[in-house]
């Protein structure tokens, strides 16, 4: 579908050859959580394509959200909420409806060792612990709410983080007891960090939509980087990396 | 100083003239364009929301606390750079500037690993004392110290330097040790530099935010500042984090227009 | 509280090698070209500039002591300076300038403000108290910072030619005050000048250096009839001529001879007044046995009469009426004869 | 200046002493935390990495021409603040002073506003000549130098007003109009104040990330500066996040002390 | 060239209201006592201090015209000005300061330099060209500072206290040069001079200036033997007393009478030199018509003579030389007799 962005961009970004094979510039606009998995990707499509160059813009959902919005030359865009992903529906500028690619879950992490003992969402309630949350205006954050909601917890947490990484970056210091976070977060960290799974988790999902944009000026490698992804291959990577798949 | 029309201005020169009026553009214009796109409607909608104005205090208050630990603490050390003549002074001014280099999030997490739970010196407070310093308002105020004081000592560095110091040698000559010359001397004349370099610190601080993150965390009430606010919700509603912005901007304006008064008052009093 | 200081210090390329005493109560002035060194012994001796040798002593009190490794810095030695470019504080009115002194050294603030109108008032000064250092003229400026020298109570005075920016009728006031006040201080003043009149006036003893050295000391009036460098010779208005001396008459180290009324032998130095100096447009014959063929270099009116710079085997300086220029219808350049008594003649020992 | 040992100093007042030595710990250990914090092993690995070495040279690129525009503009703008008699110099200095205390993010929405493709000189640059600024190298210059000039201006700023003005005056009866006596009197004389503006403007722009990333994109070899990789590596890997950090410092640091040495060896043949 | 100027303008509390003529090549000297407004009257004319009213005019040209809204800005005024604290730029070289004026006004950086070593030369200073001012005594720095404002061949030259600093040696030179520059010039000259013998040497005319307004103008001979006011007699050296003619006797405004050769009428002042006031412990009897009962109040050596200040009916300065003064065994408030021949004293009309 990149009848309508058949401007002089994408003749001088290139298109599908002839041969069926991709060339000219890719640019994906990627929550800065995915940087290894879609690196990973990236390679391999231009590897597959020797024509094709991948760019990726990683940076936070909203912070891509507004670039796009600002009329930023991207391809595809890849969020790590919905809430972006509307901002670019919204305004227009996704081409079709966007798909979920991949979900993720809340995870409780404690730094190595577990010293104060956490062993479910209820130790969110102890007034002794050091604990930290996503805030509210972010989606772990509207996450977190949800499933305190749905335990029933009273949560007491000691700073609301802005993202996740800043929380987890409290747990892998040893600064907080205990965050909630999401489970690719704790499968990144590596061996600081300790991930406790809880049932209340299943709450609230977090989707990563993916979606082309109306001017894209690759729209079809833009098209073919979505298939990649949504394809075995690359839910298998996603998997890989703690995701839930679709 | 007298109400008459002063003919004396030849004008700017044009060399001068043509940057400035670029510069201003340039720096101006960002703020005009936001303003112009800032939904005034719910301007009043936002301020009356409880958080903001609790975020706007707690960033004025920590903000004008960093700006004084750093006077207290900025001031001594740019005139041990500027004047004494211990080795390695060059190297000292070095290491001073280069806070600013690191990003703030790193610089958060450097505070961690001194005054943090595990700290250097935080895992002996709070042993010792049961103090701990992330999470609070103190954290506030010691990430944006961090940040904002190497500002504070390189301009009053640079105020001292371009100062007469054959002054201090009269103050000398008149019994005054190093210190009273200091406070009688030394910081009334450097005192524009300083006072440029307080607003520096100052604005520098009150629009910290990733160093205060890290550090302070984010607790409406107690290390939520306006930028912390501003970021939260530009995640959620960019045209709230627009208003919020122009009331930070709003605020800050004042707040210089008032001081910068005082100061130019001050100021024009001398020759 | 005398002041005993040998001062050895490098300026640039001058090698500046003093040696200073000053008794109690008395006044040092030190006379000088631009450049001897008079401003580097003020700043070794306030303790501003640290000696590369010697020592400083005051009253028995070492303030500097190269050997010794003793350096008093500057604000503890009981010292009172005024600069050559005054150094008020700008930032402060002139009455707590006045009273900065007094302050650092523990006085309150009401008596030092108090102290210090007085001192104002003696420089003549009282109404403009709460003015700032930028309001005043350049000669108020310094008499306010001789106030602050002396409001101090110092037990050693520095001046750094503290009447130079003074006007006529000002510097007549203030050197009456200040010779007054130097009369009734106990300590030692070393008073840099380049005025003869400030140093016959103020000193009890001149020093003149030439490029770091001393090259005369003694009383001023014993300096003023006895120069021995031309620098003190031309500042007292003296013709210096040096020679040997050969009974009556002196042969001139610079050729000529001059007839003197007391014999004298060895390396005489001779001088002559400018006043008496009579000139002529042919040879005189009269009673002065000394009478040269001279040029006229240069004139320069100086008061009612006019200086007249000669040259010629013996070259001098004389004075006359500004009739008797006139009538003479001088102008550089003329070729005249000068004549001088031998009994006005000055010849002493080099 | 000569090679003996000076009796001279008599050491530093214990009241300036004691905050100095407070301040450079405050600000210093941090910085040694960090170090020893850092997995060394790493570096090699890490430097090694093609991005790395190339957002190190955008970096030091991109804040050294930020710097350069920042004098152009920033340093006439400070000589009008401070020398020339236009009316409502107090505002304009306060609106210069502003862009400081503005959230980085919310700096780069603003410059979206202005310089986007829809934005109000963004479009006509677009239509007229096809230009658009965001997600290049230029933008990533534009982001850095609205947020670091405010600094630059305000600290000369503070120098030109403590610089004695009567220089100008005799430079004015030598027939220099006030362009040469600005480049050939002023600007000589605030030298030393000048290069402590520039310091910080180079400092500021070089750790600047907010506007950065909303404005120019992360784009690894044209916008991606060392902290855009720092964010990058916390995202996935702390540790490493900390070795680029220290590599930021220890190039910003040899290049501070290499430029003051220069500086200082100038400023140290004037008394 | 000449300049024609009437100045208006507020500096704090002093009001100045001037007016100057200065003809082509003429020199005017402007003396005054601290705080007069004669800086304030340079700084004008220099087009640095926007007169509050009034005109500045050079050789037709309008430089100044309030009325008509004219300002010439500093830069564009053909002029040169030595300031009273030097000014030297301390970033440049002492032959790049001399050169500045050379270089702004378009001169080649070679030729401008050739230049100032040229000036350097001639006030003494060849060698220090490649120094800074700081390393300059204050002497040397102000011999630069005229240097620098000669090097650029002015209209006009606004000198404020150029000599004050030079000792005494350096200023006969440098006086001398600059008279010898001044007879070549051909544009107006404006000195500002706190000493009697510059104003006598190099100015054609005297301005005396007091609290803003001109008290005195005239030929230097004129205004030193008549002087109007207390300040410029104390200047030259005289005792001024105002009165009232009544034919051979002047009766004074302060009481007592003076015996007076001319006759006069009318209000008058009556100028005493010092050197023709006789003292005496008793009253004499003699040809002196003037003796008057006096009390020493001050006394200050003045080369051989010490110049006694007298209080009394008539107060009075006299010179007596230092042998006599120590005869008479005087101390400050000493009763003593002073005696003047009618002769002796001046007379005119006030
Ligand atoms: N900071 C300095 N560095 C190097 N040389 C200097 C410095 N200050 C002064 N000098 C040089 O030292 C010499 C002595 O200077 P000083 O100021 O003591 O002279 P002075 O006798 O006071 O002269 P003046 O009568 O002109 O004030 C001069 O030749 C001067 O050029
Ligand atoms: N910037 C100023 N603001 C207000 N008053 C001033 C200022 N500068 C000088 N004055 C005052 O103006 C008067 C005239 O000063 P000016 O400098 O013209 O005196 P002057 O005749 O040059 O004195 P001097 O012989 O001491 O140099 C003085 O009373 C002085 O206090
Ligand atoms: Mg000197
Ligand atoms: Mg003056």
């Amino acid at each position: 579908g990149s009848d309508d962005g058949g401007d002089t961009a994408t003749s001088s970004s290139g298109s599908a050859t002839e041969d069926g094979g991709l060339s000219g510039t890719l640019t994906v606009f990627a929550a800065a959580s995915l940087t290894d998995v879609f690196t990973d990707l990236g390679d391999q499509l231009e590897a597959d394509n020797p024509g094709l160059d991948v760019q990726f813009n990683f940076a936070g959902s909203s912070a891509l959200a507004t670039q796009i919005t600002q009329g930023a030359p991207a391809d595809v865009f890849a969020s790590a909420n919905t809430s972006q992903m509307t901002v670019v529906t919204d305004a227009g500028l996704a081409d079709g409806d966007p798909e979920v690619f991949a979900s993720n879950v809340l995870e409780i992490a404690v730094p190595e060792g577990n010293p104060a003992d956490v062993t479910g969402l209820a130790d969110f309630g102890r007034e002794e612990l050091t604990l930290a949350v996503c805030a509210p205006e972010v989606p772990c954050g509207a996450a977190a709410e949800d499933v305190f909601a749905a335990a029933g917890i009273t949560a007491v947490p000691d700073t609301q983080e802005e993202d996740v990484r800043a929380a987890l970056t409290k747990v892998e210091l040893g600064e907080v007891d205990a965050a909630l976070v999401y489970a690719t977060d704790v499968t990144a960290a590596g061996d600081s960090v300790e991930g406790i799974e809880f049932p209340e988790a299943d709450d609230a999902v977090n989707t990563y939509p993916v979606c082309v944009l109306t001017d894209a000026p690759n729209a079809a490698a833009a098209q073919a980087f979505v298939d990649l992804v949504l394809s075995d291959e690359g839910q298998a990577a996603l998997a890989d990396a703690g995701f839930r798949t679709a | 100083m007298r109400g008459q029309p002063r003919r004396r201005d030849p004008g700017i020169p044009l060399p001068l003239l043509v940057p400035a009026v670029a510069a201003v553009t340039f720096l101006v214009l960002p703020l005009v364009a936001l303003l112009i796109r800032t939904p005034w409607s719910d301007l009043a909608t936002q301020l009356t929301l409880p958080g903001v104005g609790q975020a706007l205090r707690l960033s004025l208050l920590s903000a004008s606390l960093a700006t004084a630990v750093s006077l207290v603490l900025g001031v001594p050390l740019a005139w041990v750079l500027a004047r004494s003549r211990i080795r390695g002074r060059g190297v000292l001014r070095a290491l001073v500037t280069v806070p600013l280099v690191l990003p703030p999030v790193v610089g958060g997490v450097a505070l961690f690993l001194v005054l943090g739970r595990q700290g250097i010196l935080g895992r002996w407070l709070d042993e010792t004392f049961g103090l701990t310093i992330p999470f609070t308002t103190t954290a506030v105020v010691i990430a944006e110290t961090f940040v904002a004081m190497p500002f504070l000592v390189i301009s009053v560095e640079g105020a001292l330097r371009a100062a007469d110091a054959r002054y201090e040698e009269a103050a000398a000559t008149l019994g005054a040790d190093r210190w009273t010359t200091f406070r009688r001397v030394t910081l009334p004349l450097v005192a524009p530099g300083i006072a440029a370099g307080a607003v520096l610190c100052w604005a520098r601080a009150l629009g910290e935010f990733g160093a205060t993150i890290t550090f302070a965390g984010n607790f409406p009430g107690t290390t939520q500042t306006m930028p912390l606010a501003v970021y939260l919700a530009l995640q959620r509603d960019p045209e709230s984090a627009i208003v919020l912005s122009v009331v930070l901007l709003a605020v800050s304006l004042a707040t210089l227009l008032a001081l910068r008064g005082r100061w130019l008052g001050r100021a024009g009093a001398a020759p | 509280m005398s002041l005993d200081a040998a001062v050895r210090v490098q300026r640039g390329v001058l090698h500046v090698e003093l040696d200073v005493h000053v008794e109690d109560g008395e006044v040092l002035a030190v006379l000088g070209p631009n450049g001897a060194g008079k401003s580097s012994l003020l700043r070794v001796l306030a303790g501003l500039l640290p000696p590369d040798g010697g020592r400083v002593e005051v009253d028995g009190e070492p303030w500097d002591d190269v050997a010794a490794g003793v350096h008093l810095p500057a604000h503890r030695r009981r010292l009172g300076m005024v600069f050559q470019d005054h150094l008020l504080f700008p930032h402060l009115t002139v009455t707590d300038n006045v009273a900065f002194g007094l302050r650092t050294r523990g006085a309150g603030r009401r008596e030092s403000r108090a102290a210090a109108r007085e001192w104002l008032a003696r420089v003549e000064l009282a109404e403009f108290g709460s003015r700032r250092p930028g309001e005043l003229s350049g000669g108020q400026a310094q008499r306010v910072a001789l106030a602050r020298a002396l409001a101090g109570e110092p037990a050693l005075l520095l001046l750094d030619e503290p009447l130079s920016a003074l006007d006529a009728r000002t510097r007549l006031t203030v050197r009456a005050e200040l010779r007054r006040h130097l009369g009734d201080f106990p300590g030692s003043t070393v008073l840099v000048t380049h005025d003869p009149v400030d140093a016959m006036a103020l000193a009890d003893r001149v020093l003149v250096v030439e490029e770091g050295r001393v090259v005369q000391a003694g009383p001023p009036g014993e300096v003023a009839r006895r120069p021995r460098t031309d620098y003190v010779a031309r500042l007292v208005g003296l013709s210096l001529l040096a020679g040997a001396g050969e009974g009556a008459t002196v042969r001139l180290d610079g050729g000529g001879r001059v007839a003197v009324a007391e014999p004298a032998s060895g390396s005489v130095f001779v001088a002559v007044r400018p006043e008496s100096v009579a000139l002529w447009p042919d040879p005189p014959h009269g009673s002065p046995r000394n009478v040269w063929p001279v040029r006229l270099v240069g004139a320069t009116p100086h008061g009612a009469t006019v200086r007249c710079e000669l040259d010629g085997e013996v070259p001098l300086l004389a004075d006359v009426t500004a009739a008797a220029f006139a009538e003479l219808g001088l102008a550089p350049g003329a070729e005249l004869w000068a004549s001088v008594k031998a009994s006005e003649v000055a010849v002493y020992e080099r």
